[in-house]
């Protein structure tokens, strides 16, 4: 991000400096070293930038020739409303380069012409064009992403649809996901606080979404058994939303008298601070039961050795594949990474909750498929057929 | 030695956070809270300067929102108010009768937060992920082995996250090499973080011992 | 309880305090272990050596203080490299962020070294656009460069007598952490046919190793270990060095911990259950 | 209104973003810049009501005398002083930037450079060879320890750089691709049961 600021600053300056001096150098020694160049640049592609919203067209050209003792610095790119003029400059590339995407000031819908200029030099392309931009309604590059996204979409719509209709699918037992029921059950009996945490992701971030799921039915166990949930928050937002998650599990499970909201509070939104907090909430209030789910990042294992040493049980439960192997060592059980989506179907028990859990594993079974005839058509028959279909061009 | 207050500062609260390897103690306590205090203030003062105004504050006042130059002013400004109706919704939740209504905000925010996610992440996580498995595979070289364990790593692996069939059989040997390649990989993570984390306490064992006591050279 | 119990149960406290005395005292002490040197840190370092005094090298710097830690200890070996051997030194500050750092760097070590501005090296500022840099110095050091990072006339600079272009100077060896590393392959080494050879990030090391067998690159020196490598050869431990060997330590005593652990456990399996 | 509507704006607003992204038109474009302005203006407001959380819950401890409440008045000095610092003056305001670089910077640093300590408790702690998948990692960890510093080198002759970088290029990428592969499909699932309104934890069952 930085260095591509720094870079495009850089570019501005050098194009205005290339600019003022191509002006000068032309009219003091332009004409002079045209012999130089022994074949001017010719424009063989001019059009409008694909998958794009308009308001850009591009521009590639033939490079020029030139005698080896002169080596021009680039190209200037110009354009006019006419093939007669006047032409405006509106880039600068390097002699190497061939191609230009003009984001000037462009309309879309309106006719433009172009032509390249060898710096240093009166020399010319000829004119090219009519050329107009446009906005699409595809991005063509995505098709493969739309493909995959429509099947595995209409699959899972099918599969509820059955679901809803009351067929019954088998979902085999996930080690660790009973010991939540076991985890709730020994804070109680103890009359510990639990803590959850909904790690460092946004309200709106997948796996905080499934630890929300989660954080419902351990809300409604404490409810049930009269014991307390601590739930410190990363983002603000996060706890609102688990403020609601815990209040409607307190009135579901009959007991909103029991719902404190002091429980569920915000700590702060940054790292090691938060951690801190959390690290003295487990020292301090001393839970029988610590839940790390959702987003974690390097703050993972200070916080479940810290919850180890105070002596909790700890289940962790994230999908950041760097940070599983802390929560592995660590925790006495860890969902990897797609279980932490599958228990909060599965402790739900709600039929269309475990239906789309079935679309995934007939999305694993496909990829499966695929992988396979990908391979072995690449190394058997040396088509890349299967390879190629996968490209995604985002830009 | 260090004379500067902030070295001074910056070293006690250094030694106030060690201090929590011993056990939880006063000086941790103090150097909790003061973090978190500072840090929210922090936080608050970054989204009202980065955030609000140039998003928010600024447009408003210039009766102009560049977010969308195409749309009639009056029309940019109503949906840059907007948002600020459904923030206020948010302080229902203190009203017993209209708690309600915050869950409108909160609709929006998941549904624009998980919106753009089906196919970025079945773009990025699936669709490359696939495409970089898929090598041709000639048994050839060292590389091509490397290759046709990766495959098959992958593959297990996948195996090993089915849901809908119980590990029993073949079925449940293949996910065994699963976990098996999981674990390995779990382990080499947790050896390859050990460097960087030493790199870590090496940095500040030498601000402890270079910029402040002047201890090293 | 039995020892081999207690080994199992070994306080936290005191792995903290062991793991904490495994980086004070090496750091204290300075003790540099030895480093085993890879063939591509030998290669650059034997290139160097095997100059001719008076020889010059074109050292291009490209990173800024996030990479400093990696990349700063091999600028220092390389230079400290240098200078003793009477090897002149042409830097290139071609990173805008860490252009006044790498200067800096530059003046540190020609002063440990007694090494003169203008005679023993000589800085480059920055310019815009690399890959026409790059190829302009192909032609003439002056045509991009007029002038020296503090403005003096490269006519002026001693050095620089007879220095024209690529052709008068032996090597170019870039301490990168940027793309700028593909930059000087393509429009410099492919074009000009210099000698080329690497410093980079241990992350970025490893994309380039295959330009090793190519021939393109004659020699890389990656990351912190490279660093040390290099600092061994010339017998100047640094930075690097006392970074590696305290690494070593406390991965040793990480290990030496695990089998502890492992040795009690299997040695006084079945008394007890520990949790997992 | 209490259910249906809220159901509603989450699928409206999930769904033309999924589109989207597919359609690089600027009438969609506009959507999905409009949508982000939106969500930070939203956020701005639940950081007003999580900063009114942490200001209470401190005050109470205060007020009532609570269990470390003089630690309180720490936190609260300090969100007070780092806001009131922040928002006098200048963006680049001298006194806000020293907080920042002698409070707030040494903190982080620190408890991040715990881990060290940390990482080597676990192992020590964890790293038993109880089971087979136990005694894999365990292995597959000391293996990659000592390939990645010199004296690892030494005592095997090379061998554990030569192991560790095969443990890594290898077995290590495929397991990250096989949890990242799940991991997708798990993300897009989760995200369609929120489109649908099958997730709606904040709702409850009323």
């Amino acid at each position: 991000m930085g260095t591509s600021v720094v870079h495009l600053a850089r570019l501005r300056l050098f194009l205005f400096i290339i600019l003022f001096s191509s002006i000068i150098g032309q009219a003091a020694f332009g004409a002079e070293n045209d012999w130089l160049i022994t074949k001017p640049p010719l424009i063989n592609k001019l059009y409008d930038t694909p998958n794009d919203h308009g308001k850009s067209i591009k521009i590639e050209w033939l490079s020029a020739e030139y005698d080896s003792a002169f080596i021009p610095e680039g190209y200037i790119i110009q354009r006019a409303d006419s093939p007669q003029g006047p032409f405006d400059s509106i880039g600068f590339v390097p002699i190497v380069n061939n191609l230009y995407t003009d984001y000037e000031d462009v309309i879309n819908k309106k006719d433009y012409y172009y032509r390249v200029a060898v710096t240093g030099t009166d020399i010319t392309s000829p004119v090219e064009g009519p050329v107009q931009a446009s906005g699409q309604w595809f991005h063509t590059g995505k098709t493969t992403t739309f493909v995959f996204s429509v099947v595995f979409c209409a699959m899972a719509i099918a599969i509820l649809i059955f679901a809803r209709r009351g067929v019954q699918f088998y979902i085999r037992p996930i080690g660790g996901i009973n010991a939540i029921d076991d985890a709730i059950g020994r804070a109680t009996e103890m009359g510990k606080p639990i803590l959850f945490v909904p790690g460092l992701g946004t309200a709106s971030d997948v796996a905080t979404i499934a630890a929300f799921t989660i954080m419902e039915r351990v809300a409604k166990k404490t409810a049930e058994y009269q014991s307390r949930v601590i739930v410190p928050c990363y983002y603000p937002e996060t706890m609102i939303v688990a403020q609601e998650v815990v209040k409607s599990a307190f009135m579901d499970a009959g007991r909103p008298d029991m719902f404190n909201s002091k429980n569920i509070f915000y700590v702060t939104t940054d790292q090691f601070p938060y951690t801190a907090a959390v690290n003295g909430i487990m020292l301090r209030d001393k839970p029988a039961t610590n839940f790390f789910l959702g987003k974690f990042y390097a703050e993972s294992l200070v916080l479940a050795e810290t919850g180890f040493e105070a002596g909790a049980i700890q289940i962790a439960g994230t999908d950041e594949p760097i940070q599983i192997p802390f929560f592995v060592a660590a925790c006495d059980y860890t969902l990897i990474g797609e279980e932490l989506y599958a228990a909060s179907a599965y402790l739900s028990r709600d039929p269309m909750r475990l239906g789309t859990l079935k679309a995934q594993d007939w999305g694993k079974a496909i990829l499966v498929v695929i992988l396979v005839l990908g391979i072995v058509t690449a190394s058997v028959f040396g088509s890349d057929f299967f390879i190629r279909m996968l490209d995604v061009n985002v830009n | 030695m260090s004379f500067d207050p902030g070295v001074w500062l910056a070293a006690i609260l250094t030694l106030c956070i060690f201090s929590f390897l011993y056990k939880d103690n006063p000086f941790y306590k103090f150097a909790e809270h003061l973090s978190v205090g500072v840090s929210a203030g922090y936080y608050l003062v970054v989204l009202i300067r980065q955030t609000l105004i140039p998003a928010f504050v600024n447009p408003l006042m210039a009766g102009y929102w560049h977010v969308v130059p195409e749309l009639p002013r009056s029309f940019g400004i109503f949906l840059l108010i907007f948002p600020v109706f459904m923030g206020i919704l948010l302080f229902a939740r203190f009203s017993r009768k209209w708690a309600y209504v915050a869950r409108y905000p909160i609709a929006m925010i998941w549904g624009i937060g998980s919106g753009v996610v089906i196919p970025l992440v079945l773009q990025n996580h699936v669709i490359r992920q696939l495409q970089a498995t898929m090598v041709p595979i000639t048994v050839q070289s060292w590389a091509d082995i490397g290759n046709l364990f990766i495959a098959v790593g992958v593959l297990t692996g996948l195996v090993y996250f089915f849901f809908s069939k119980e590990h029993k059989g073949l079925f449940g040997g293949t996910a065994k090499v699963g976990i098996w390649i999981l674990m390995i990989g779990f382990g080499s993570t947790f050896g390859f973080t050990v460097m960087a984390r030493v790199s870590l306490l090496i940095g500040r064992i030498i601000f402890l011992m270079k910029d402040w006591l002047g201890i090293i050279g | 309880m039995t020892f081999f119990e207690k080994i199992t149960l070994i306080d936290r406290r005191i792995v903290f305090i062991v793991i904490a005395l495994a980086v004070i005292i090496p750091l204290l002490l300075r003790v540099d272990l030895p480093i085993k040197v890879t063939p591509e840190v030998k290669k650059v370092y034997d290139i160097i050596d095997e100059l001719p005094p008076g020889s010059v090298i074109v050292m291009p710097c490209e990173y800024a203080p996030d990479t400093m830690a990696e990349l700063e200890p091999m600028l220092f070996a390389v230079l400290r490299h240098c200078f003793r051997k009477d090897i002149k030194v042409i830097g290139c500050l071609f990173f805008p962020t860490g252009v006044k750092l790498i200067e800096q760097e530059f003046k540190q070590i020609a002063e440990e070294q007694g090494a003169v501005y203008g005679e023993d090296y000589v800085l480059l500022g920055y310019r815009p656009y690399p890959a026409v840099v790059i190829m302009s110095m192909g032609q003439d050091f002056r045509q991009s460069f007029p002038e020296d990072y503090y403005g003096t006339s490269l006519d002026a600079l001693p050095m620089m007598k007879g220095v024209k272009n690529y052709d008068d100077t032996e090597l170019v060896l870039t301490i990168n952490a940027t793309s700028g590393v593909d930059f000087w392959l393509i429009y410099g080494r492919e074009r000009y046919g210099f000698r080329y050879a690497l410093g980079v990030t241990a992350v970025m090391a490893a994309d380039y190793y295959s330009y090793l067998n190519s021939g393109q690159v004659e020699g890389i020196i990656g990351g912190l270990k490279g660093a040390a490598e290099y600092e061994s050869l010339i017998d100047y431990g640094d930075l690097a060095t006392m970074g590696m060997s305290i690494q070593s330590f406390v991965h040793i005593v990480i290990v030496l911990f695990i089998i502890i652990g492992n040795v009690g456990y299997f040695a006084s399996r079945g008394k007890q259950r520990g949790r997992r | 209104m209490k259910r249906q509507l809220p159901i509603a704006i989450t699928f409206i607003c999930a769904f033309i973003l999924t589109v989207q992204y597919f359609v690089p038109h600027r009438s969609f474009e506009m959507m999905y810049e409009v949508s982000n302005v939106w969500l930070q203006i939203i956020g701005f407001f639940a950081t007003l009501l999580g900063i009114l959380s942490l200001v209470l819950n401190h005050w109470e401890k205060v007020k009532y005398k609570q269990e470390n409440w003089i630690y309180s008045i720490v936190a609260l000095a300090g969100l007070a002083g780092m806001t009131l610092v922040g928002l006098i003056g200048s963006q680049d305001n001298p006194v806000f930037e020293w907080l920042y670089n002698f409070i707030l910077s040494p903190i982080q640093a620190t408890m991040f450079s715990l881990l060290a300590f940390f990482i080597a408790s676990a192992a020590y702690r964890a790293f038993r060879a109880r089971t087979t998948i136990a005694t894999i990692l365990l292995l597959a960890a000391i293996v990659v320890m000592l390939g990645r510093v010199p004296i690892g080198a030494y005592i095997s002759g090379g061998l554990f750089p030569w192991l560790a970088d095969i443990l890594l290029n290898y077995p290590n990428v495929a397991a990250k691709r096989a949890i990242i592969m799940g991991v997708g499909l798990g993300a897009a699932a989760t995200s369609l049961k929120v489109m649908l309104g099958i997730e709606r934890s904040y709702m409850g069952s009323d």
